[in-house]
């Protein structure tokens, strides 16, 4: 890395918080400054994470490593940032998710509350902060950091529904933390080291004695990230608190459950690795079939939602629990897929959480969905006797745009094609029947069958629900006149749903990266000896160079 | 004495669950303020326990952990206890609001559901 | 720990101490035994004053020893208490009275700012928390 | 640390601690709100006298800060408990 | 007057100043400049907070501490005794009330504190115009007699202190 | 030329017709059609070269590294079906240009038109089963929104819906059988897999891949059960249902069919399957055909009786019949599309469908009746017509199958039956309209339509007339050229000749048309004297019904089980949440089982275990007290709370124990505010607990016990294991060479660790601005909206020292005399412990922490006594400002660092000698600190302050009664 971009990292989680600690000083007086400086945050975090990623990916190597010694303290001693394949993947995801929900946002959102834009800057760095850490307890502080805020957002406008959610979303997420501390103290107080990278080289050496304790440890915070990656049966909180969240919120919240499964996938592959002696492996079984119900319950949830929110909620609950599953399998083809799948899966979701607002925006006094399916069942209206014209009507050409891009996300969410969600879910499934490649004989397993089916039958099971839920409040959307959208909240999903686009032309460049990712994560010798082996800075305030062994 | 931390610890962490598993908004806040009781003497307990051996260190002792109590679970503690703080006010703000908007202080907002 | 102290300081220290036990025990004895609240009122300024200022004597003499010159401030404590009890009596003293008034407890004097003939400060005694 | 002092520290420790659980029984037992909140106060003065125990058992520093913030704000909490009972709002 | 204003509140500061000093235990050169700054910076800051009361008698005010510093060593030893005789003989506990001339709010602060230091008095209730106070005793023989010497002993130094 | 340019051709055209403007209706028709005209010649000039059984094929680069990549293929089969496409498509357009209203904004309609011709094209040229499944799901895609066109209609949008789910539902599983396909040959293309066909026979997958393919292909080809989205898809506009629905979508189900014939038929598997659902789809759909009385829906049964037909030849495993199939799909077009377009002009001329309705139309419009009766002929299987000629082949079929006995004499019974049904329906189509009393009851006066709009029906007749007349002349070398690829390049022998001989497919032939015409005149009877006017056996089957019951069926069942499996209410999830931690925190021990370890134990202290006697006590009873005795349990929590502070101490953990202590009172302050707006719960005396409440309660105490064994034995265990080789020497090595302090806590909170800090305070600001944004909207509940019990019980008359700050401006009044100037001495007293303990923090007990709370208690304790509006009249706090400056602050230290070419938040010291005082140190994280401490009191303030706003908010409440006694409170 060139020297005077050596802090680079550290951008993604300093620059919202300089941004926050402005927008407050700012007040309530300058909205228009402030949304300014919160959408151009947005722009600037999104630019910062594309370069990260184009540096570490330009490094070629396998295991590309940039490592940032917060403090100048060397690694395992101080907080250290690392950025690989995978942070900066999740990175741009949070970049390009958080820049549309950002622009979304700053038509209205901000208006109804000054905290908005600080809240959100907050979130983002939470996100960040989270994606880049190599420290077990830092990870728990930007947990904390990403749920502060989110408790703030998801109750932000207040309502009856929104805090009784709220209410059940902090409390759950309140005692995964505390779930979280509990682990990572025994962690601790096995290994005595919190870095992660220390953790995976002084896992193989821990004495048989104490090993259960380790793994108890392990257990206990699997599953605050189970809860919070909403893993079945953890994950009932998950739908109500995303559907009464306010839209911008919901999308930038698409990315919380993936901040669980990219918890999930960096410690279980860091921590448990194939060298990581008798703890190999360790509940690989459990994240698979967690996942597996995970997408059965997801595609329950879906099959029986009529509101468009609630479906959305159900989608991401169907994400996760791909997500989960794919980690559980353990093979780097497969995780590489669901990289992919997480990516596609991600971008849909978050333009669906931005269109739901937009369409429930126009549908405001319909029927009501549960009416509408009473009424299916009772009349069988012949087709002559309809009384409506035979003469097409006219579509203005927002909903028209606006009605393409649902029907793309519910192309991606329910893996059709053309889109990106057939590709995330054609490369998982040729990854389960052959994780070694095509030319490598494989039996498939009950597994791969059961993973597949269920990955067809959540399909199937988004199509029927999206399709009902939209062409209710859809297209009968249409029989209004005209809607006010304004173009900053278009545009914002036209982008998402372009860069999920996008991700289809491109699947080859973007599969090679993120089976470059999934390859380095499954050998996490590169990552442990790049973080271990980065030297501070020489100077007066850190004795540099002459580090110690602990 | 290991054994009484212990068993304060597991007393504390069994209240804090009951209490969380109970109905009322306002138990699920104590036990959820009672569970960070019980996390952060957990933490505390996984740095060697010492007495009278504070993470202070004086230029006449060696400065390992002969002479000093490990200061990293403290270290750790004191973030926790101030975000434990933070998330209580907060949960207890949301149970207020709750507590207005339902009227009922079940935890689903639903009436007498025992 | 590495000084030793002289003998004397040690028997005045641990005389000390040994008095603030005793008085402490006293007065939590006390605030158990007395049957009415504002007796137990009384016992706990035991502990307030000289249970605490015996050991802040102790550690003025201590401190003072060990670090061979004056230190002064374990008897800021005792300085700081007579400042903050009575805050938390005053208080307590008068929610007790309103609350045995509300409760209409037999021997609770006439409020003191009523004009004389309107006997309670309350219009009915109300339920009133435990 | 001579024997003596030692054995007057436990002393004085043991003795807080006893009269913390006489104290804990009107703390659970009341039998009205304002004596457990006269009992509160008292167990936070029980737990600034042994903090200024130790600071003299161990001969250290350390714990007077302890002993100072209680006796700068334990009245705190129980100022409000008392307000609270006899106004039903803390801050009015 | 521009001494005035650089210490508006002289006590205060003098006060805060030991304070420091003790709380620093340390007499260095950077501790007495740092605690001189806070001693001036804080009343300040603290200014519309600030207690307007005058200490006429200063010399009056040490020797009526020195009082009741007796009055609680005998206090406490009675109260004490009456503790450990309780299974034997009662105290004849009772509420008191005191009529008040002092009339100045520190000076009946002062008051409440001495009430409560000592031990034997609590201070229950004022009335609102200042001219009752309620006064529970822990063992009082003669109820007249109590309340001349409360008043000669604690009411009436304040009053010369404090108005 | 590249073959992309020919698939991207009506995609371009589509993308520029939607940009057209929306009613130039002429130019539009015109645009599609010369496109699609361009296309089908594009198609046409292709056949020298795939004629001789010659391969064209183009590959595209996509997924290299997975061997996905767009492969373009073009072989006989594949030509013919996109002549079909490309040729029906520029005919549609034509007859489109006349159906659809001038007032229609067509532009939508030819976009999707030209879009659905390139998925359609994609879909037959795809070299790779991969991308044939994309381009299948494309068709199903773009016909849901023709279908749905017309979606201000509710038929549309439910016939549009039903088509989607049940083509995405055969979608799907034609990818899940791709996949397996693509596991047992180990590629997905289309060459490499045609080639494997041994292979893939032999395979033990085969039946999983067989079921999964023919799924797809049966719901795509609307085969019983799945045929029921057909019917209800003709609320299409006729130009798109002529066009989807007889030659092209539908045509994709029996395209892949004869695709993988190869491949996948020749098994027995295959010929029950394949060949049992196409009878059953031959004769149900030419039966319920038979009864219909929209003609649309006439043709749509008919033609899932004819693809029913085209299956059952596919299924019979001989390579004869799939040639015949591949004829029948040929001429199935022709006639079928011709019939849609006239059946739509009947609609268009007419104003309806209803076949009761219509009669004698032969005399309003001669030439479209004269069109229409030689295309139903056809389809009846009239000779000298094409559709005589591929129903004979089929005759011939199943006459000479060699299998079980039984089948061998019902299979022919079954074809001329269905044959029979076909002469009815095709005599309802064409009889029942055209001949007859013409009619004057219509909605709209018939008349010839326009000639433009004809003239497709003109040339397909016409191609059916040809055909039948000279069949090997005239479709010979493209049927060898099509059929060819499917049979594997060997062609059976075949004759396309019009007269066979008088053989038992042509007596079954004139069987079926003298049973058909006889069957007519009964039902035709039958339904004047209104029988039969619903289908026999199955009036009460509704297709539809049946699929929405299905659905809601499905939504409530997973409705059922959504209550099973999942929970809107919270205790469930928390107990679930704990549960499994526990579990699976035991389960880590199997096999490893928990030991406690050696380390030497603490010396006994009875002092401290009574101490924490006490704690559990506090603790059982917080959760005792907490339902009822709120205050009560709050007072014990502050009990528990000292116990851990002393704990703390104790351990030598000073910092902590301050930390502790003074967010204990804050803790307990914030509580209080709480409960003034919590409505008291009084204990019911009597209330009786029910058994489901007990067995509840029961089953949590297991776990609360569980959870607390489960959390003593962890701490047992590893308080009593000897230290890990801890990272932690190493800040005591460096805490006060490198950090500058000796305070290693502190050290590790603004150094060692300050990414941590930053972060802390993040959550702590973000709290706060997320509790005072709430408690800007707080609604409080209607029981304490209201002054607290205590202040009613007050009467207003009565004089009280229990003044209410609000009230008053002398706050030297009342019982709060004394708190009032005790708590102003002790305000500045509080900042300079404040002071004292952020300034020694760095080397002693303290940080901005414990002094940030210490200021915000302090001042807190003034609202306490003096009210809220009291102080704020005179101290302008402004938490939020605080908060914003104190995250400035600490980002801006830790920046700071960057300017010196060190890492964020790297630690700087300044040494300086200065005249009085001597050296000085002054490391940056001293401003780390005070950015921290600022922070602290800002949120702090801020919360606590917003709770108290909440009382000054409430007595401004219109209803509340404090406004009206809080007056004479004052007096
Ligand atoms: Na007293
Ligand atoms: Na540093």
């Amino acid at each position: 890395m060139k020297p005077e971009l050596a802090h680079l990292i550290v951008v993604p989680i300093v620059l919202p918080l300089l941004v926050t600690a402005l927008l407050l000083l700012l007040g309530a007086r300058r909205r228009r400054l402030g949304s300014l400086i919160h959408v151009g945050a947005a722009l600037a975090n999104l630019l910062v994470a594309l370069e990260i990623l184009r540096r570490i990916h330009a490094d070629g190597l396998p295991g590309a490593v940039k490592v940032y010694l917060a403090g100048n303290w060397p690694a395992h001693f101080g907080i250290v940032l690392v950025a690989d394949r995978l942070s900066a993947l999740m990175l741009v995801l949070t970049g390009v998710v958080g820049l549309a929900a950002a622009v979304y946002s700053s038509a209205a959102w901000g208006r109804v509350s000054v905290f908005f834009f600080p809240l959100f800057q907050i979130q983002l760095m939470g996100l960040n902060g989270a994606f880049l850490t190599g420290d077990l307890f830092n990870l728990f502080v930007f947990f904390e950091v990403l749920l502060a805020a989110s408790y703030g957002l998801q109750l932000h406008g207040s309502g009856r529904s929104r805090v009784r959610a709220g209410l059940h979303y902090i409390a759950v997420n309140l005692l995964a933390s505390a779930l979280f501390l509990v682990g990572l103290a025994i962690l601790y107080g096995i290994l005595g080291t919190l870095s992660m990278a220390d953790i995976a080289l002084k896992v193989p050496r821990v004495p048989q004695s104490d090993r259960g304790l380790l793994h108890a440890g392990a257990a206990i915070l699997a599953v605050a990230f189970f809860t919070k990656a909403a893993m079945w049966p953890l994950g009932s909180w998950l739908v109500p608190a995303y559907r009464t969240a306010s839209a911008p919120v919901g999308a930038i919240f698409a990315l919380m459950t993936k901040v669980g499964v990219y918890t999930l996938l960096r410690l279980s592959t860091l921590l448990f690795s194939s060298s990581a002696g008798p703890s190999a492996h360790l509940g690989g079984a459990v994240l698979l079939y967690g996942g597996l119900s995970t997408i059965g319950f997801g595609a329950l949830g879906l099959m029986a939602s009529l509101r468009l929110g609630r479906i959305a909620g159900f989608s991401i609950l169907v994400s996760s629990g791909t997500l989960l599953a794919a980690i559980g399998v353990g093979e780097a083809s497969v995780t590489s897929a669901a990289l992919y799948y997480l990516l596609s899966a991600t971008l849909a979701a978050s333009a669906l959480f931005l269109l739901v607002e937009l369409v429930e925006r126009a549908a405001s006094g319909e029927e009501s969905p549960l009416r509408y399916a009473q009424l299916e069942l009772d009349e069988d209206t012949n087709l002559d006797d309809a009384e409506a014209a035979l003469v097409g009507r006219d579509i203005p050409v927002s909903l028209a745009l606006l009605g393409l891009a649902f029907m793309a996300c519910v192309l991606i969410v329910s893996g059709l094609p053309p889109l990106s969600g057939f590709v995330a879910k054609l490369q998982l499934m040729m990854a389960l029947f052959n994780p070694g490649g095509a030319q490598v004989a494989h039996e498939p397993t009950a597994v791969t069958w059961c993973f597949c089916g269920l990955l067809l039958l959540s399909g199937l099971s988004a199509t029927v629900s999206l399709s009902r839920a939209g062409i209710q409040q859809v297209w009968s959307t249409a029989d209004h006149p005209a809607r006010r959208w304004k173009v900053v909240e278009v545009a914002p999903v036209l982008a998402l749903i372009s860069a999920a686009g996008w991700l289809t032309l491109s699947a080859e460049p973007v599969l090679h990266y993120t089976r470059a990712a999934a390859e380095a994560l499954y050998d996490p010798r590169g990552y442990v000896e790049a973080v271990l082996s980065t030297k501070p800075v020489p100077g007066p305030a850190s004795g540099a160079g002459e580090e110690e062994a602990p | 004495m290991e054994a009484v931390l212990a068993l304060v610890i597991g007393v504390l962490g069994g209240a804090a669950v009951w209490l969380v598993l109970r109905p009322r908004t306002f138990q699920v806040l104590l036990g959820l303020a009672l569970f960070s009781y019980a996390v952060n003497l957990f933490i505390f307990s996984m740095g060697s326990l010492f007495i009278g051996k504070p993470p202070i260190v004086a230029a006449e002792l060696a400065p390992d952990l002969e002479h000093y109590t490990d200061p990293m679970p403290q270290a750790l503690v004191l973030t926790a206890i101030v975000i434990g703080f933070a998330t209580t006010a907060l949960f207890l703000v949301v149970l207020l609001a709750a507590r207005g908007l339902s009227g009922t202080d079940h935890v689903d907002g639903t009436k007498e559901q025992r | 720990m590495s000084v030793e102290m002289p003998l004397w300081a040690q028997l005045v220290v641990a005389l000390l101490l040994v008095c603030s036990g005793l008085l402490v025990l006293i007065s939590a004895t006390g605030l158990v035994l007395l049957q009415d609240f504002f007796q137990r009122m009384h016992p706990p300024a035991i502990a307030y004053t000289l249970g605490s200022w015996c050991v802040a004597l102790a550690g003025m003499v201590c401190f003072s020893v060990i670090e061979s010159g004056p230190a002064l401030h374990p008897g800021l404590i005792s300085i700081l208490l007579a400042f903050s009890v009575p805050v938390t009596t005053v208080l307590l003293a008068r929610a007790s009275l309103f609350r045995r008034r509300a409760a209409g407890i037999e021997g609770t004097p006439p409020p003191l700012s009523a004009p004389a003939g309107s006997a309670s400060e309350v219009e009915s005694p109300v339920a009133s928390r435990p | 640390m001579s024997s003596l002092l030692s054995g007057a520290c436990t002393f004085a420790l043991g003795s807080y601690a006893v009269a913390s659980v006489v104290v804990v029984a009107r703390l659970i037992g009341g039998p009205r709100a304002q004596d457990r909140v006269l009992a509160l106060d008292l167990l936070y003065l029980h737990g600034m006298l042994a903090m200024l125990v130790l600071g003299i058992r161990y001969q250290s520093d350390i714990y007077f800060e302890g002993a100072l913030l209680i006796a700068l704000f334990g009245f705190v909490s129980s100022s409000a408990l008392a307000k609270f009972l006899l106004r039903g709002e803390v801050m009015e | 007057m521009i001494l005035r204003r650089i210490v508006p509140a002289p006590l205060q500061s003098a006060l805060l100043f030991a304070l420091w000093l003790v709380l620093a235990r340390s007499l260095s050169p950077g501790q007495i400049l740092l605690g001189l700054a806070l001693a001036l910076l804080l009343p300040r800051l603290t200014a519309p907070l600030r207690v307007r009361a005058r200490l006429r008698r200063p010399l009056r005010f040490l020797r009526y501490v020195a009082t009741v510093a007796r009055d609680v060593l005998s206090s406490n030893l009675q109260v004490a005794s009456g503790i450990v005789a309780w299974p034997w003989r009662r105290p004849r506990s009772r509420f008191v009330i005191i009529p008040l001339e002092l009339r100045d709010p520190v000076g009946l602060a002062v008051l409440a504190m001495v009430t409560t230091i000592v031990p034997g008095t609590v201070w229950s209730e004022i009335a609102l115009d200042r001219s009752r106070l309620l006064l529970h005793v822990w063992d009082v023989n003669e109820e007249e007699a109590f309340i001349q010497r409360f008043k000669a002993r604690y009411e009436q130094p304040l009053r010369e202190i404090f108005e | 030329m590249p073959l992309a340019g020919l698939l991207l051709l009506p995609f371009i055209g589509s993308l520029l017709s939607a940009i057209l403007p929306t009613r130039a209706r002429t130019v539009l028709a015109g645009w599609a059609g010369l496109v699609s005209t361009a296309a089908a010649a594009w198609v046409l000039l292709l056949f020298p070269r795939v004629k001789g059984g010659g391969v064209l094929r183009q590959e595209i680069e996509w997924l290299p590294s997975a061997g996905l990549n767009l492969i373009l293929r073009v072989d006989g089969l594949a030509w013919m079906f996109a002549l079909l496409v490309t040729v029906g498509g520029a005919l549609i357009c034509l007859y489109a240009r006349y159906y659809m209203s001038p007032d229609d904004p067509v532009a939508r309609f030819y976009s999707c038109f030209l879009a659905f011709m390139g998925a359609m094209l994609g879909l037959v040229l795809s070299g790779n089963l991969v991308q044939l499944v994309l381009f299948w799901e494309l068709t199903s895609l773009v016909s849901f929104l023709l279908i749905g066109y017309w979606h201000h209609r509710v038929d549309a949008r439910r016939g549009a819906r039903m088509a989607l789910s049940v083509t995405a539902l055969g979608g799907l599983a034609l990818l899940g059988g791709v996949i397996v396909l693509g596991h047992i040959v180990g590629s997905y293309e289309l060459e490499r897999i045609l080639a494997s066909g041994e292979q893939i026979r032999a395979h033990r997958l085969y039946p999983v891949a067989l079921l999964l393919v023919l799924l797809g292909a049966f719901t795509k080809s609307a085969q019983v059960p799945f045929h029921i989205w057909l019917p209800r898809a003709m609320v299409a506009p006729t130009p798109a249902s002529a066009y989807l629905h007889s030659a092209t979508m539908v045509k994709a189900g029996v395209f892949l069919l004869a695709r993988l014939w190869l491949v996948l038929s020749g098994t027995e598997l295959w010929f029950w399957l394949v060949g049992g659902v196409g009878t059953l789809t031959l004769l149900l759909g030419a039966y319920i055909a038979m009864f219909q009385h929209d003609l649309k829906r006439v043709l749509a049964y008919s033609t899932i009786s004819h693809l029913g037909l085209i299956t059952l030849l596919l299924g019979l495993n001989s390579s004869l019949a799939a040639v015949a199939a591949v004829f029948h799909i040929m001429n199935h077009a022709t006639f079928k599309a011709s019939l849609f377009m006239a059946a739509g002009i009947v609609d268009h001329e007419t104003g309806t469908r209803d076949i009761r309705r219509l009669s004698g139309l032969i005399h309003a419009m001669p030439i479209t009746g004269a069109l229409a009766l030689v295309a139903s002929a056809s389809m009846a299987g009239v000779p000298l017509l094409n559709g005589f000629l591929s129903k004979e082949m089929f005759f011939a079929e199943t006459v000479f199958l060699s299998s079980h006995p039984w089948l061998e004499v019902s299979l022919p019974i079954a074809a001329t039956v269905a044959g029979v049904f076909a002469v009815v329906y095709s005599l309802r189509f064409g009889y029942d309209v055209f001949f007859g009393a013409a009619t004057s009851r219509l909605p709209r006066k018939p008349e010839e339509p326009p000639r433009w709009m004809r003239i497709p029906i003109d040339l397909l007749v016409l191609i059916c007339l040809v055909v039948g007349v000279a069949p090997a002349r005239a479709i010979g070398p493209s049927l060898a050229a099509a059929a060819a690829p499917v049979v594997g390049g060997e062609l059976p022998e075949y004759d396309l000749a019009l007269w066979h001989g008088f053989n038992a497919p042509f007596v079954m032939s004139l069987i079926a048309i003298a049973g058909g015409v006889l069957l007519h005149r009964l039902l035709r009877r039958a339904q004047r004297q209104g029988r039969f006017n619903e289908v026999p056996l199955l009036a009460r089957v509704n297709g539809r019904r049946a699929f929405e019951s299905l659905l809601v069926g499905l939504t409530r069942l997973s409705r059922a089980a959504l209550r099973v499996v999942a929970t809107r209410r919270l205790q469930p999830q928390m107990f679930a949440i704990i549960a499994v931690a526990v579990l699976l925190g035991s389960a880590s021990f199997r096999g490893l089982p928990l030991t406690w370890g050696h380390r030497e134990r603490l010396p006994a202290s009875p002092a401290f275990a009574l101490f924490w006697g006490i704690g559990m006590a506090c603790a059982l009873g917080v959760a005792i007290s907490g339902k009822f005795h709120r205050v009560v349990a709050l007072i014990l929590m502050s009990g528990a709370g000292l116990v851990t502070c002393l704990t703390f101490a104790w351990f030598s953990a000073p910092d902590l124990a301050l930390t502790q202590l003074v967010v204990e009172v804050v803790t307990t302050m914030l509580f209080l505010l709480g409960l003034r707006w919590l409505p008291m719960r009084l204990e019911e005396a009597h209330r009786s607990v029910g058994l489901r409440t007990t067995g509840r309660r029961a089953r949590d105490l297991m776990l609360a016990l569980a959870t607390g064994c489960g959390l003593s034995a962890l701490s047992y265990a590893l308080l009593t294991r000897p230290a890990p080789q801890s990272i932690s020497p190493f800040f005591l090595h460096r805490a006060l060479p490198e950090g500058g302090g000796a305070n290693v806590v502190n050290v590790m909170l603004v150094d060692f660790r300050a990414l941590d800090t930053i972060g802390e305070i993040t959550v702590l600001g973000a709290v706060a601005l997320t509790v005072f944004a709430l408690l800007r909207r707080f609604r409080p509940p209607a029981e304490s909206i209201d002054r607290p019990h205590q202040q009613q019980a007050l009467p207003a008359d009565v004089v009280t020292d229990l003044v209410n700050p609000r009230a008053t401006d002398d706050i030297g009044r009342g019982y709060l005399m004394v708190p009032a100037i005790i708590s102003r001495w002790l305000l500045p007293v509080a900042l300079l412990v404040a002071v004292h303990l952020l300034l020694r923090g760095h080397n002693e007990p303290g940080g901005g922490f414990v002094a940030g709370l210490i200021v915000a208690v302090a001042l807190i304790m003034q609202y306490l006594v003096f009210g809220t509006h009291w102080v704020e009249a005179r101290v302008k706090l402004l938490p939020l400002r605080w908060i914003g400056a104190g995250l400035l602050l600490a980002v801006m230290t830790g920046l700071g660092a960057l300017a010196a070419g060190y890492p964020f938040l790297t630690t700087h010291t300044l040494h300086a000698t200065l005249p009085v005082i001597g050296e000085v140190h002054l490391p940056s994280a001293t401003f780390f600190d005070l950015g921290v401490f600022a922070v602290v009191v800002g949120a702090t303030l801020l919360i606590l302050t917003a709770l108290a706003h909440q009382s000054v908010r409430a007595h401004r409440r219109p209803g509340a009664r404090g406004q009206r006694s809080s007056a004479a409170e004052a007096s």
